[in-house]
């Protein structure tokens, strides 16, 4: 399949058409890739995936382990190029040469990897990179009362109470820490939200936040991004889901056109699961139902 | 780019029109490292001399033994026509002078080793030992009335500049302490020398061995209020304005310029007519001291490079 | 037992911790124990060193080591290294004096270009360093080696010597003097302006670590320079204006320098390179970049002056000096260490 | 409650006795922390805790962020020594000064933050400080071909297929790499083996992977002891469910006490999530089933 | 279009690469390529370069810096550095030639002792790096002072001069010097036997780095210090074990040099400690720690050699020496770097 220069491949290869997935409506998507391609000297990561953002839509991007979901991530989000295909924000080429090009767009992201400058405070974290400013002239300066303000009232309402804002990130449980990165991306996405694997590290009380904030963001008109392994947080928000397998596509569907269970299933071997509960619990049934 | 213009000056003297070398190629080989504003004279009067014989000169110096046999082994492999040498270290230069010597390489000895030179086969030797001018030093300093000295060494370890110091020990006949500063760190040898004087006020004479740190030192005792007399090696314009004015007593000069001039020279009449002068005895540059007595004609030449 | 959770009010996960060893924890005062400790080895055994005229003293060297040193320090904090720092000094210094004693130029004019110059060699070492990913220790190594072969070989093709004199002569040079490299009066001795210059460098260095954005970003690609790029910190621009800060600081003291002393060897400022980063990390700074701060650079510049002045005031064998400096300054950072060990706990 | 030197704390304490849990006969603990607590600097991450792991036994540690769990399991892994109470090793109290001593003692570990150095390669990095040996005295060379092919097969017996065991692990994908830290625990741990939210990066398939060496390593007679916050993870395969919060230890439960609703909704508003998922896709109900 | 699931067989996320792409990813092959590249250059333009004399001339320096470049190699890719190396291979050699000719020691029997000495200084560097865990570069560069003066101060205590001679006439000499500072004939040139021991230490180094346990271990601490104490490496042992082999090549390279000169100075080595940094870096390995090559670091001591003579070779000016050897530094780096750069794809 050759993406370069094709028109919308997406639209007449996956299973639920461009224009039929629940809020689509003709407007033009503010991400689209065609046929995109990533290759790491000779690990090909992805393999012409073609796919639209909608605003007011939640795109699940599913997929096995080193299946290419984050380097796709990554394309959208502008830290790499796409070697091959077309990237386009608002219908047009974008041609970022980094991330910061993405945000300035409106586009923020909760990496998996690339996450929080370890030695760097909390607050210094969390306002990396649009840091709110006081005075004028050669006397502009952090201002650095608002920030710790903000960054313990966002965090205080994901659930996470922190000690001391001054505490560097490196120190921080892997829960508290991931939970920095989404206030700030949640924080700072104005038109796109991006999130990789969010809830991974994060206890049921803090995911249930985030999956509200996902709600929340896509009610108020965002398109937003979301990668999980869970089907528990995938099916309840999410609108589309991407399905990649070994760098490829395996298709597009609207929640319209899955069950859960068909999902759970589509998620390599769901039921499995429900089968191994049962494998590994037989010797001693649980006393109470 | 740069590279290839300045290599092309260096041909360009060596191909210039040639009346008397007839297009032979020296390799001078000190124990300096470039820069230095003594063997920078040196270099000066090979060049000269060069530039006025037709000969190429080349000048390489590195103050680590091991990296200067190493030059004079280059040089050996390039079959230069005669090679003029600093001994700082006779014993770690033997093997490659022998090389030198057993290629039929003509070598002439300068500044020190005079005493080896001709155990190694050289065919002369010019200038004298870094002692001998330190002696002279010392006993200036003593004509002047100083009874402590403070001698600072700008490289520590370095042989030459420990030969000065022993000198002029020699030659004051004791009360010689040393300082160690740094060259590359003028205000810090300042304070150093400062401070040296200031916590002890008995020290009533300042021996410098660079012309740099000879202004430094100058300071330093106007900062300290010091009554030191203030001698020095080798000059600098500025040395000679302090001598002019009073600050600094003599600078110690060994003439060096001829220790670059003569030997190109020697070289270049053994070449053509296997000449070897005063019979193999060193030929002495020195000791010469510029005092305020004839400061004013050396500074001139002081500012342009040959004294 | 029935579980409870947690209640509102004060937070039960937090330990007393008392002030004193709250503030031991930041990484200048660490150092500034270790200058106590060296100050008061020194001021105990010597009286001149105590004297206002020894403080003057051994504050001198302090001060031009001090503002490399915090350039330096924000240079480490964003991650790179710059060996051509020192050198660059002592080719500001030969760029003023040259036009102002060769060609005629007016002192200030003289500085100006020596600046512009300076600031060149800082963009130029930057954009190699982002352009070309090598690492900045082997391109600014680079320059180092070339700068050292460009002073000696301009100053000598254009003066004939390696040493240029005569500023004293100069259009404007007592004015200048007087700004950079005068003395003012306190108490009896005659301290060098350069030392308010430190103070200066130093209180505004730490004003833009501590709260401006250009100082968050420094810290950030100097923690993680993929993850700062990922979160639109502009890193290629922070580096290349960290090392023309640098090149900035090399002028100013090689200005100072120059004007002090009226004249310049091609081969000044030559060894310095590592003095810089050596009193940075005694201020706390991490080689590896993302941690450090100014005030400590500037601590460190001064444990490294009085260590290195002090051994002379004491008076203590010259062919030992080497020892005794280096005792000193293991020493000095190990009092550091203790201290911030004693007030906090790295995760490990 | 004072920790150090009284007796088995936990037992009167947790819900569930200590001899009342499934699996204890009475033996000897492999593991028992008495009081144990924690505090880095001012920061108080642990506080007095107790509790055991038998052989034979999986014991979950659960709660929310930042609630000490890894803090826990760094002092069993003898990466902390533990600030005030005790630690025993199969009765003994254990000084350990570094993990070494607890590998020796047969503990594996896989660490939520401590995981793999980047730059080396995925063999170099699964037989790190364990390297298999051939040859003898001043020979002893590490063993390459085996390594790469032990590696090679624990991988994909993980259903983790990867291209190239020279590729450094750097550049693996994020589950990629936490398979690669989990294969190398089961492979190496001897009588205990500390997973910390090991599954919270895998696919749904490798995540049951790991669910059933859990379970494999429990009828082995290892004692295992399992972070998650999944609370489908967690019940399947746990016998004693710890509950921590904030530092603190809120009982322990034994698998006959709770019920899998219970323990959700142990695990701070699992039911709400339940609420939470009608909240999210009000909206829009799905389509089919 | 069907959802496909990949078939068994050949892995389909794999692109082809050709065999060139794929050596030229190891660190020491972009080394190479830079060596090429200097080779090239300097034997293009002199005839005594490319000779079998000027080939033995130029492998002479390389084969010293050789030795010391693996050795700080291994250092660095285990996460530390070694400021004192340079200085002790003057320490060593002053012990042998002061024990040999003043005290009447036989040379091996003075050799044996330096090379305690040594190892005691190596280890005492690891000791406290790991202890204090001070950086290591703050502790060797204690180290690195403490040594110079120890080398002046007890040289001038000893025999009254900085410098002293006369290894000629001690017992054993001739043997010694056969072993480690002869020369061997090949193709009509005089090569030093220094070669051949640079060739073994690379081999040897090599051989530990990528096939035994203790190889592991460096990449692991230098990569990740804690991780890899987390799984039990032990790391402590490691880096001590490292300090004490670079000591050790430092001894090597002393008793090369004190047996070749039969004379040592108390400064020698000085200055030498970041030429070894240089050349390791030259020849990929990372600052940083964790990756690196001895190969690499031994090609890397080849293109400093080979830059540093082959300027001499073609008698450019030696005041613009340090220029040109800046300038081919650089270009080697970049020229390697551009090779990496085509054969691989890093993660940004
Ligand atoms: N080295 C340290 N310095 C300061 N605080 C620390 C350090 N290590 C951990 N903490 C704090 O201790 C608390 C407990 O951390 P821990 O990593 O044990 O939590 P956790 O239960 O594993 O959380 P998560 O589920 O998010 O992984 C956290 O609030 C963390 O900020
Ligand atoms: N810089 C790189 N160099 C080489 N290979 C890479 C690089 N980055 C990614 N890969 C490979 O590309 C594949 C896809 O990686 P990616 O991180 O996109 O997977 P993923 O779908 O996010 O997986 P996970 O669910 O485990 O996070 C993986 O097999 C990985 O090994
Ligand atoms: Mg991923
Ligand atoms: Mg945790």
């Amino acid at each position: 399949m050759t993406g370069t220069g094709e028109p919308p491949a997406g639209a007449d290869r996956t299973p639920s058409g461009a224009g039929a997935g629940p809020g689509a409506d003709g407007a033009v998507p503010l991400l689209e890739t065609r046929g995109c391609g990533k290759t790491f000297g000779g690990v090909i990561a992805l393999r012409d995936v073609s796919t639209r953002v909608r605003a007011g839509e939640v795109t699940c991007v599913l997929g096995d382990n080193g299946a290419g979901k984050s380097t796709l991530i990554k394309i959208l989000a502008g830290v790499h190029p796409p070697d091959s295909g077309e990237y386009l924000v608002d219908g047009a080429p974008a041609a970022f040469t980094s991330p910061r090009d993405a945000l300035d767009r409106g586009i923020a992201t909760v990496y998996q990897d690339l996450a929080m400058i370890p030695l760097m405070s909390v607050w210094r974290n969390f306002f990396l990179g649009s840091e709110p400013s006081r005075g004028w002239g050669p006397f502009r300066r952090f201002d650095v009362a608002e920030a710790r303000r903000t960054v313990r009232r966002e965090l205080r309402s994901m659930g996470i109470d922190i000690r001391d804002v001054d505490q560097p990130v490196g120190t921080l449980s892997g829960g508290e820490r991931q939970s920095v990165a989404i206030a700030r991306a949640v924080y700072f996405g104005a038109r796109v939200l991006i999130l990789d694997e969010p809830t991974s590290a994060l206890g049921v009380k803090q995911a249930g936040v985030v999956l509200r904030y996902i709600a929340q963001a896509r009610d108020r008109g965002l398109g937003v991004v979301f990668i999980t392994h869970n089907p528990h947080h995938a099916y309840p928000v999410g609108d589309r889901f991407l399905l990649l397998n070994r760098g490829g596509s395996m298709g597009e569907y609207g929640k319209a056109e899955v069950t859960r269970q068909e999902l759970i299933s589509l998620m390599a071997g769901g039921a499995e699961l429900e089968q191994l509960a049962h494998e590994l619990s037989r010797e001693e049934p649980p006393v109470k139902p | 780019e740069g590279g290839q213009q300045t290599a092309g000056a260096t041909t360009g003297a060596a191909t210039a029109p040639a009346p008397a070398g007839g297009g032979a190629n020296f390799a001078v080989i000190t124990h300096a490292a470039a820069g230095d504003a003594f063997w920078d004279v040196v270099k000066n009067g090979a060049e000269a001399a060069g530039k006025r014989y037709g000969v190429s000169v080349s000048y390489q110096g590195d103050g680590d033994p091991a990296r200067q046999s190493q030059l004079i082994d280059q040089a050996v492999s390039q079959r230069v026509d005669g090679i003029v040498v600093s001994m700082a270290n006779p014993d770690a230069l033997k093997e490659s002078v022998a090389k030198a010597v057993t290629a039929k390489i003509p070598v002439i000895t300068i500044n020190s080793g005079g005493d080896r030179s001709k155990e190694f086969g050289a065919i002369t030797h010019v200038g004298q030992s870094e002692d001998v001018a330190g002696r002279g030093a010392g006993e200036q300093l003593k004509a002047a009335g100083v009874r402590k000295l403070l001698c600072v060494i700008h490289e520590a370890g370095n042989v030459g500049l420990d030969q000065r110091c022993n000198g002029a020990t020699e030659g004051l006949g004791g009360g010689v302490e040393r300082l160690q500063v740094d060259v590359g760190n003028l205000a810090d040898a300042t304070s150093k020398i400062t401070a040296r004087l200031q916590s002890d006020t008995s020290i009533d004479g300042v021996l410098t061995l660079n012309p740099a740190v000879a202004v430094a030192a100058r300071d330093a005792i106007a900062d300290a209020g010091s009554k030191a007399r203030l001698g020095t090696f080798d000059l600098s314009g500025d040395v000679v304005s302090a001598i002019q004015n009073d600050e600094i007593l003599f600078a110690v000069d060994q003439q060096q310029y001829l220790q670059g001039w003569l030997p190109v020279t020697f070289l270049t009449l053994y070449k053509q007519n296997l000449n070897t002068v005063g019979g193999g005895l060193p030929v002495n540059t020195g000791p010469g001291f510029v005092t305020k007595d004839n400061a004013e004609q050396v500074a001139r030449l002081a500012e342009s490079g040959t004294r | 037992m029935t579980v409870k959770t947690a209640g509102p009010g004060a937070d039960e996960r937090l330990a007393s911790t008392g002030l004193a060893r709250r503030l031991l924890i930041r990484p200048e005062l660490g150092a500034v124990v270790g200058a106590v400790v060296v100050f008061a080895f020194f001021a105990g055994q010597s009286e001149t060193f105590r004297s206002v005229d020894g403080v003057a003293n051994w504050l001198d060297p302090a001060s031009t080591l001090g503002i490399m040193a915090v350039a330096i320090a924000l240079l480490m904090i964003g991650g790179e290294f710059d060996l051509s720092a020192g050198v660059l000094t002592g080719t500001t210094g030969l760029i003023t004096v040259i036009l102002a004693t060769r060609y005629g130029f007016s002192i200030w004019t003289a500085m100006l270009v020596a600046l512009a110059v300076a600031l060149l060699v800082g963009f130029l070492n930057g954009l190699i360093v982002v352009r070309t990913t090598l690492p900045s220790f082997i391109v600014t190594l680079g320059t180092f080696l070339m700068l050292q072969g460009i002073n000696l070989g301009v100053t000598k093709a254009l003066t004939g010597t390696v040493q240029v004199s005569g500023l004293r002569r100069a259009e404007g040079y007592e004015q200048a003097r007087a700004v950079l490299a005068g003395t003012f009066s306190l108490g009896g001795a005659d301290f060098r302006v350069a030392i308010l210059w430190w103070l200066g460098v130093t209180a505004l260095a730490t004003w833009v670590l501590m709260r401006t954005r250009p100082g968050n970003w420094i810290f950030a690609v100097g923690g993680d320079d993929r993850a700062a790029r990922a979160v639109g910190v502009p890193a290629e621009r922070t580096k290349i204006a960290l090392f023309m800060t640098t090149a900035g600081a090399a002028w100013l003291v090689g200005s100072i320098l120059a004007l002090r002393f009226t004249s310049v060897q091609a081969n000044a400022g030559l060894g310095q390179e590592f003095v810089y980063i050596i009193a940075a990390v005694i201020g706390g700074c991490l080689l590896t970049g993302g941690y450090g701060s100014a005030i400590g650079a500037a601590v460190g510049a001064l444990i490294f002056g009085m260590a290195d002045k002090g051994i002379v005031f004491l008076g203590w064998d010259a062919d030992w000096f080497r020892f005794f400096l280096g005792a000193m300054l293991l020493l000095a950072t190990l009092a550091n260490r203790l201290v911030r060990r004693y007030a906090e706990e790295v995760r490990h």
